[in-house]
C-alpha cells in the first residue's frame, strides 16, 4: 500500500486552526496582533509534512491498523512478552479528562487524585513484591533494570565500596541485563546454567568476590523454570558483599505466590505493560517500576524540577515522574484483581503453560526442558531441522497462516531452534487446544512437504521480507524524490 | 468478579487433571516452601468494574483541572485534533507488541517508517530512531552516542530543562563521564564560556532551541564553536515550533533530539510522552533504539522491517550500544497522525500563534508596574518575568481556574501555545492587575 | 479552513476543464436562474476544529449532569460497561452502510443476527427484526402488524409511558385507525374494563410490563382475555428486567416489543435509543424492518444475508407493511454487546439490584411523613410516591446534584437502577429529610 | 467465523457487578437489604445469553469489524445514500459526558445547552431549506417523510378538506414515497417520467385535482438530474390546493445552492445522516429532521412527557426530542462548514459526479441519461448484459474484489441493469481516477471473459451468498440445538 507522503497533494492544508491571519483580517481586535519571527530564526523551507484530507488520512491508518496484529485479533504466545487481554475499562479510566489534562507542575494540592494512584500502586505492588518502596519513574523494562543497578552502585559508592566492578548474569538471561550492567559501567560476568537450567552453585560461588556489585536474575528464568536454589543463590551473593537484582520479566508466574522481596532479592523491575496488563502498544509505552527493600530507598530517582528526589538520590532517568497513565490503568487492573485474583491469575498463567507444553509433548513437540514449567516453555526444534531442514522460523512462520502469532524465536539463546510459548492466563482450553491442533498440522506438514513450511506464510500480506537487503542498504526515511 | 480469566474454575481443574495434578498447588512444587505466601495478599477484595470505576473517577475529581494554562516547562498543551484519539485508540494499535513478525505486522512497521520521515523532516537529519522514552532520555541517549575513546568529556548548557540535566548526568554517572555544565548569560548559553571549556576531550555540547527559559539561543555560533573543537553538536529541540523555526540541520547539529510531547499527546501529569532522535547518516550505526526500515519481500514487494538489529542489546549483549529494547510505538503514532492532520501549514500555523500569542501575553503583562522580562534576548511562545507577590498571584490565577507560569529561581516562566484565545489570555491579565489592586 | 474537501480548488478547476466548463456555476444550468440562492447562506462563517471544540464544549457545560439520577420514565441510567463504548466506537462499525453486500458485510450482518437471537432470547419470542428507532415506535409498528379486515380497532391500557400511546395514536391517525384506551384501576390495567372493551373488532391489546408507574401487571389475566376475544397480544418489556422477570412468551404475547436504551446506551437527552420487535414465527412475515437470515455461499459456507425483502418498501412500494427501511444497527450492536458482556448472570444481578435497591428507597422514602405509595400492588424498579411540596424537595435534591423523581399528576414517579449505591440512595434520603426540617 | 453463542462456556460470569449477595454477606450494612421479587413473576429459565470471557468477546467483535466495510475501508459511492465522510471532531463530541450522560426529562434550565443545539441546527437548516420551522423528533428518512406527509394530513383535515385522498409520486421515487402515503391513509398516484426522467407536466396536471393530497418530489431525483420546471410543478400542486412534499434523500446536491422552500416546497425532510455528514453506523442511528413553511408549523409533533408539542400538533412519532446525538453532530458539521462550505460541499459533489460519469462514458459505459448530473448518476448496462451475459449485479460483485463498494444496484426501477453512483465531495480525483479504472477493467472482464465476472466476488470472505435459500427457508436465530 502507499506511504502517506504518496497520498500527499499540496494545498491540502490545515483545517484544525483558524489562520490566524484570517481571524486578524476580519476582526483585528478579535485576535492578537501579528509579530513576525525574526528572518535569523526563520527555517528557510517547510518540512515536506503530509498533506492528506482527513477521509485519506483516516483510510490510511484504518488500512495500516488491518495491516496489523494485536491481542484483539487472537492467541499471541509471545514468550516473555505476557501478552495477556488488555481490559477495556483500564482504557476508558486513562482517558478520563481529569487525568489526562493535568500538567506535571500543578500545584500539589491540585494533583492529589494524580498522587493517590501513585501511592495506591506502589503499596499494591509493594504487597506483591515483599518491597519496601518504589519509583514510577522508569519507561520501561530495560529502562527499569537500568535504574536498579544505578541504585545498587549509588548504595556501594555510599559506602565508598568502588571496588565492585561486576554484575554477575546467567548465560540464559535477556540480553537487556548485560547491556544495563554495561550501560552503568560494570563489567558483565556471564556464569553457566546447569543443564536443566538452573544456576550453577559452584559457578556462582566461583565467580563472586569482593569486586561483585550485584547479580541480576530472571526468576523463574528465561527457560520458564523457577531456581529451586533461590535462597541459596542471594545468600551467596550477599554474603559476599553483592546485591541482588530481580529481573521482573517473568513475575506473571508467581505473583501472589511467591515474592521476590522474601526470595532475599533486594531490588526489582516490573513490567507493568506485561504483568499488569497494560497494553503493549506495538512497543510502548510501558512502564518499568522499580521496587527496592529499604537499604536502597534513599537512592531513588526524583525529577530536578517537580521534586520528589532524595538527598542520596542517584539522580533523574526520565522526566517529571514516568508514565504516569500506564501506572493508573495498572492501578486499576490491581484493584479489579484484587488479593485473590493476583494469585489465580499466576496460577492459571502457569496451568495454562504446563496444559499447552503437555498438549505440545502429545503433538510430537519436544521441549527444551522436561518437568513443570512456571507460565512459559521452550520447544527444542533442532531434532526436527535435522530430519526435515524446517527450523523454528518456518514453523513460526507456517503459524502466521493460521492466525496465531508465533512465539518467540530463537530465545533463550542457550537452546538452539528455540520457541518459547508464553500462553497467559487469558486464554481459554479451547483457544489453547486449537492453537495445539494447529502446531500438530505444521509438523505433519514439515513432515511431508517441507518446502511448504520453508516458503510460509502464504496468506499474509506481504511474504518473508528481504532482512539482510534492508540491513546492508538502510533506506530508513521516504525518499521524497523517488 | 473475574481476574480476566477465560477458564471457569471446573474448566481449570479438567486441565489439572490432564497434567494428573489435583491443585493448583501442585504446580509450584519447585517453589521453595520458605518463599511461598502463607496468608492472604495484603491487597484489598477483588473489585468489580463498576466500582472501578466509580473509585477511578472519584480519584479524577481530586485533581484540578484547568481552562486556561499558561505553564510549559517541558510539558505543553496544544490542541488535539479529534483525528488523533480517534485514529490511535484503534484496538489492534493499542494491543500489537513490537513488530517482530512483519509479515502480520506491515501496519505497525509503515507507521514507524512514517515516523521516521516526519521527525527527519522536521529536523531536517537523515535517520530517525523508532523513538524513545522522553525528550530527557532522548538527550541522554544521545550524549551516549557521541563518547569516543579520547573525548569523554560531555558539556551540556546551563539552559537546559532541569530535568533533562539531571537525566544525562545520571545516564553520565551510570557510564562515569563527566558532565560539564556551560555557564548561561542573559538567558542563553554564554558562548565565550563553552569556547573556553570545550577542548580536545569534548565529546559532545547539548544545547536546547527554545532553551528552557524559552529564549531563542545563537546556535550557529555554538555549533561553529562546537565542530572548531571536533566535538559532536547536538541540539534538543521543541517540534511544535519545527514548522516556522530553523531546522538543527541547518544550525550544523550532528544530532537532533527533542521531546514530541506537543505532537498531539495530552499532558497526563508527565506521561507517557515521546522522545524523538535523528542524526546525520555518518551516526547512523550509533543510533541506538529500534529502526524500521524499507526492504522487498519474497515476490519484491515493497515490505518493511526491523532492521539493523546488530546494534540491539538481544544480539550484542553487554557490547550493544544502549539497552534500550522498546520504543514508544502508540505515541510514535500519535506524532505521526497529529502531523499527518496538521500538515505543513497546519504546523506552522501553531508556531506561529503560540509565537504572536507568548508575545501578546508578554507585552500585556509587561504593563503592569513591578513585572516585566528578565531576559533581554528573543523568545519564542515561553518567557520568564518579574512578579511581585508572586504566590498570592498565582493563587488569585488558580482561583478563576488558569494555570499560571512556573515559578523559578530566576522569575516566573510562562508558556503560551495555539490553545489559548486572546480572551483566555486577557482574562489572566486582568485577574493579575484585580490582585495587585488595580 | 476545511468542508472536509478531498481536493484543492487547482484540482477542482483541472477537473472542471476536462468536463469543458469554466466554474463551477456551469454545473447548475439546469437549475431555474429563479430559486438560485444569490447572497451568502445565512450561516456563520467556517469555524477550525479547535473552535467547533471550544463552543460545543461550551454548550455542554450548559447542561447539568447529575451524580445520582433518580428518574427514569423511559430512559434510565443503568452502568454502561467500558467494553461496549470501545467496541461499538470502531470506525468500521459507525461508517459502514446498511449491509446490502453481504460478501464484504458478513460482520455487520452477523452481529445482527446475534442482535435477533439475543433479543429472541429475552423475550422467549421466535423471529426478531434487526431493530427499530425506539420503544415508541416498535409499538405503533407492532400494532400495525395487528389490523385485520374485520379486527381494526386498537386497544391500549391507560398505563403505557404517554410518550410509547401518543406514537401509537399518531401511527394510527395516518392508517385511520381508531385507538380505545383501556382505563387503569390501583395502577394496572382494569382488568374488567378490557374485557368489556375487547370485540370481533378488536384487532390487538397493548400493554406495558413494568408498565409505565413501574407497576407488575397481570400480564397472564389479560393475555387470556385478549386471545379469548381473538384478539393480538402485545406486549412492552424493558429488556432491563428480562434476566429476572417472565418473559412476553411465558405470559402467551403474540409481539414483544420494547425500548432497549437500558442496554448499553447512553442517556443523551432522549436519543438516538434502540426499539426491539420480536413476534412468533406465525406472524413472522408481517414483521416490518430488515431481518437478517443465515443461509450458505456459493462454497457451502454459513453466510448471512439481508431476506424476506419481498415486505420491504423497496420492493413492494405502496403495498409494502411499513415505510421502515433503515434499522438502528450501531444500537443494536451496542446492545448485544452489552448482553454479550454481561451474560445471563449480570443480566440477573442488573435486575435484582435494581428491585432490591428500589424497594429499599420506597421504604425509606416511606419512614418519612407524608411520603407514602400511592398504588398497593407489586412494582418493580419504578414506583409512584406521594411527596409534599414536591417542587421544593425536588430543587433541594438537584441542588446536591441528585435528579429526584419525575412529577406526574399521580404522584412523583421514582427510578432506581443498579447504578446508585446505597450511598446515594441514603444520601437522597436525607436530603429530601433535611428539606422538610427534619 | 463462529457465532457469539459458540464461544460461550456456562460459568463465565458477569465481572461487571458486584453480586449483591457477597457484598451482602460480607457487610450487610453496605448493600441494601435482599428483596426476593415474587414467583409469580420471575421466569422460569435464564435466557441463553452468552457467557463468554472478555478477551473472547473483544476478539470476537474485531473479527466481525474486519469481516465489514465502513467509509474508512474505501471509497463507497452507493448512490442516493451520501457516503460521505464522518468527521472525527464530532464523534468526540458526541462523547462529552455532559451530551451523552443527560436525562431528557431533566428540568428545562438544567438542558439548556441541548436546546440551544436544537435552536441552532434548526436556524441553520431552515437557512439552508428556506424552511420557517423544524422538528428534530423523525429518527430517520422515511420516518421523516411519514412524519411530514402526516403534517399535510393534520393541515387538510384542520381545515375540513377531508376530500384529498391521493398523494401524487413519480415512478422515479424511492420506495420509500408510496409506502409513506400508504402509511399515511393515502392512495397513491404515480405518474411516469418523461424520457429525460423529469416529471411530465401534462401527466401531473392531469393528475391533480381537489382529491389531491400532496406531490412527494425527490429534486434533484433518484436519477440526479435537476427538475428545470420545478417552480411549475410546485404550482401545478398548489393551483389544485395541494401541498408539496420535498424528500430531501438528494440534497447533497443543491444545498446552499437552492432552497427547496424556494423551489415552491411546504414542507420536506432531511437525512441528516447522509447530507449532513453523521455516520451511517450500518444502517442508523440516523435523524430524519423535517422542515416546514409556517402554514404548517403548528402541526409539528412534540413530546408528551416531555412538551414541545402545540395544540394542533399531529401527535408524536417518536419518544422524547429525536436522535440528540445526531442532531448535535450535525450542527458541528454545519459550524465547521459554515456559509462558504456549505455550497462548496454541494459544488464539488456534483462535480466529483460529472466528472465520474465522464470518465466512466471514457470507459465504455452507458449512461442511462445524457447531459450534466447532479451528485450522482446512473449506468444502464442493459446493453452489456444482451452482449455478454454480464448483469449490473455480476459488474457490482466484480467491484468487490478490488476494494471498492458498490454502487446502488437496480434502481431507480425506471432503469433496467442500472448502477447508481454517487461519489460524493469527500473523494479526491485520484480515488476517483483509481475506481474508473477498475470498472473499465472490469469492462473488459466482461467482454473476454464473462464467467469471471458471474463467479465474483473471488477474494472476499465468503462468495455470493443464496439469497432465495434464505428467503424461502428463514434461518433468523440461532438454534441453540443445532
Amino acid at each position: 500500500m502507499k506511504l502517506i507522503f504518496e497520498l500527499s497533494k499540496p494545498g491540502r492544508g490545515n483545517k484544525v486552526l483558524t489562520p490566524y491571519q484570517t481571524t486578524l483580517n476580519l476582526n483585528p481586535t478579535a485576535e492578537v496582533p501579528a509579530v513576525e519571527i525574526p528572518a535569523a530564526f526563520r527555517r528557510s523551507s517547510a518540512p515536506r509534512l503530509p498533506e492528506v484530507s482527513e477521509n485519506d488520512l483516516s483510510r490510511h491508518y484504518n488500512a495500516l491498523a488491518r495491516r496489523s496484529f494485536g491481542v484483539c485479533d487472537g492467541f499471541y504466545p509471545l514468550g516473555s512478552c505476557t501478552m495477556k487481554y488488555n481490559p477495556k475499562i483500564n482504557e476508558v479510566i486513562a482517558n478520563l479528562f481529569k487525568f489526562t489534562d493535568i500538567h506535571p507542575l500543578q500545584p500539589k494540592h491540585t494533583v492529589s487524585g494524580c498522587q493517590t494512584v501513585y501511592a495506591l500502586a506502589e503499596k499494591y505492588l509493594c504487597g506483591i513484591t515483599g518491597m519496601d518502596a518504589m519509583t514510577f519513574q522508569p519507561a520501561a523494562g530495560a529502562h527499569g533494570e537500568f535504574t536498579g543497578i544505578l541504585l545498587i552502585k549509588a548504595y556501594h559508592d555510599s559506602r565508598g565500596d568502588y571496588a565492585r566492578k561486576k554484575v554477575i548474569v546467567p548465560d540464559s538471561a535477556h540480553g537487556t541485563n548485560p547491556a544495563t550492567a554495561a550501560m552503568c559501567g560494570y563489567e558483565v560476568c556471564s556464569i553457566p546454567s546447569t543443564p536443566d537450567g538452573m544456576v550453577d552453585l559452584d559457578a556462582l560461588r566461583a565467580a563472586v568476590g569482593p569486586d561483585t556489585a550485584a547479580l541480576m536474575l530472571t526468576n523463574p528464568n528465561t527457560i520458564g523454570k523457577i531456581d529451586k536454589n533461590i535462597l541459596e543463590i542471594t545468600k551467596i551473593v550477599h554474603d559476599a558483599g553483592g546485591l541482588c537484582y530481580y529481573d521482573g520479566a517473568n513475575l506473571n508466574a508467581v505473583m501472589g505466590v511467591a515474592r521476590p522481596g522474601d526470595m532475599g532479592f533486594d531490588v526489582c523491575h516490573l513490567n507493568l505493560h506485561k504483568t499488569f496488563s497494560t497494553p503493549h502498544g506495538g512497543g510502548g509505552p510501558g512502564s518499568g517500576a522499580v521496587g527496592c527493600k529499604n537499604i536502597l530507598k534513599p537512592f531513588l530517582p526524583g525529577s530536578a524540577i517537580g521534586g520528589g528526589g532524595g538527598e542520596q538520590s542517584v539522580g533523574q532517568v526520565k522526566m517529571f515522574f514516568g508514565n504516569f497513565l500506564v501506572v493508573l490503568r495498572a492501578l486499576a487492573y490491581l484493584m479489579t484483581l484484587g488479593n485473590s485474583g493476583v494469585r489465580e491469575a499466576a496460577q492459571t498463567a502457569v496451568l495454562n503453560a504446563n496444559y499447552m507444553k503437555a498438549k505440545m509433548e502429545e503433538a510430537g513437540y519436544v521441549c527444551a526442558y522436561p518437568g513443570i514449567c512456571m507460565h512459559e516453555f521452550v520447544l527444542d526444534l533442532s531434532q526436527l531441522k535435522k530430519e526435515t531442514g524446517v527450523s523454528a522460523l518456518d514453523v513460526a512462520k507456517s503459524m502466521l497462516d493460521h492466525g496465531i502469532h508465533p512465539p518467540t524465536m530463537y530465545f533463550p539463546l542457550i537452546v538452539h531452534e528455540a520457541l518459547m510459548f508464553e500462553p497467559t492466563e487469558t486464554e481459554s482450553r479451547e483457544t489453547i487446544d486449537e492453537a495445539c491442533a494447529v502446531m500438530a498440522e505444521i509438523l505433519k506438514t514439515a513432515k511431508e512437504d517441507p518446502e511448504a513450511c520453508h516458503t510460509a506464510p502464504h496468506h499474509t500480506v506481504i511474504g518473508r521480507p528481504d532482512e539482510t537487503k534492508a540491513a546492508r542498504h538502510p533506506v530508513v526515511r521516504y525518499d521524497f524524490n523517488s | 468478579m473475574s481476574s480476566y480469566l477465560c477458564s471457569t474454575p471446573e474448566e481449570r481443574q479438567a486441565m489439572l487433571e490432564v497434567l494428573g495434578m489435583k491443585s493448583m498447588d501442585d504446580l509450584y512444587v519447585d517453589v521453595p516452601e520458605e518463599v511461598m505466601i502463607k496468608g492472604p495478599l495484603n491487597l484489598p477484595a477483588p473489585k468489580s468494574e463498576l466500582d472501578i470505576r466509580r473509585t477511578m473517577e472519584s480519584l479524577a475529581e481530586h485533581n484540578t483541572r484547568f481552562h486556561t494554562i499558561l505553564r510549559g516547562a517541558g510539558a505543553e498543551r496544544h490542541y488535539i485534533p479529534a483525528a488523533v484519539s480517534r485514529i490511535t485508540s484503534n484496538e489492534i494499535f493499542v494491543t500489537a507488541y513490537t513488530p517482530y513478525q512483519a509479515e502480520v505486522s506491515q501496519g505497525v512497521l509503515q507507521s514507524i517508517f512514517e515516523f521516521q520521515t516526519m521527525m527527519c523532516e522536521l529536523t531536517g537529519m537523515d535517520v530517525s530512531n523508532a523513538s524513545v522514552y522522553d525528550g530527557g532520555t532522548a538527550a541522554a541517549e544521545a550524549v551516549a552516542m557521541c563518547k569516543e575513546r579520547k573525548r569523554t568529556k560531555v558539556l551540556v548548557s546551563e539552559t537546559t530543562h532541569p530535568d533533562a540535566l539531571a537525566v544525562i548526568k545520571t545516564y553520565c554517572y551510570g557510564s562515569n563521564t563527566e558532565v560539564i555544565t556551560v555557564p548561561a548569560k542573559d538567558g542563553v548559553t554564554d558562548l565565550e564560556a563553552l569556547k573556553s571549556l570545550l577542548g580536545e576531550d569534548s565529546a559532545c555540547f547539548y544545547v536546547q532551541q527554545p532553551n528552557f527559559f524559552g529564549m531563542l539561543e545563537d546556535c550557529d555560533a555554538l555549533g561553529e564553536a562546537v565542530h572548531a573543537a571536533g566535538a559532536k553538536y547536538i541540539m534538543g529541540v521543541n517540534p511544535a515550533t519545527l514548522g516556522v523555526l530553523k531546522s538543527p540541520r541547518e544550525y550544523g547539529a550532528d544530532i537532533a533530539v527533542g521531546e514530541a510531547q506537543p505532537l498531539g499527546m495530552p499532558l497526563s501529569w508527565g506521561g507517557p510522552y515521546l522522545g524523538f532522535m535523528t542524526c546525520t547518516t555518518a551516526m547512523m550505526r550509533k543510533l541506538p533504539g529500534r529502526i524500521v526500515g524499507e526492504t522487498t519481500d519474497d515476490k519484491g514487494e515493497r515490505a518493511f522491517v526491523l532492521t539493523m538489529q546488530a546494534r540491539e542489546q538481544h544480539i550484542r549483549r553487554e557490547k550493544a550500544s544502549s539497552n534500550i529494547c522498546s520504543n514508544q510505538a502508540l505515541c510514535a503514532l500519535t506524532a505521526s497522525v497529529y502531523l499527518a492532520e496538521m500538515g505543513p501549514a497546519g504546523l506552522a500555523e501553531v508556531g506561529n500563534q503560540c509565537y504572536a500569542k507568548a508575545h501578546y501575553l508578554a507585552s500585556e503583562l509587561c504593563k503592569i508596574e513591578g513585572v516585566e522580562l528578565v531576559f533581554p534576548g528573543e523568545f519564542f511562545h515561553e518567557f520568564v518575568t518579574t512578579l511581585p507577590d508572586t504566590y498570592r498571584v498565582l493563587c488569585a490565577l488558580e482561583k478563576k481556574g488558569i494555570l499560571g507560569g512556573l515559578r523559578l529561581r530566576e522569575g516566573v516562566l510562562w508558556c503560551v501555545t495555539e490553545y489559548c484565545t486572546k480572551a483566555d489570555l486577557d482574562e489572566a491579565v486582568a485577574v493579575i492587575k484585580e490582585a495587585y489592586g488595580k
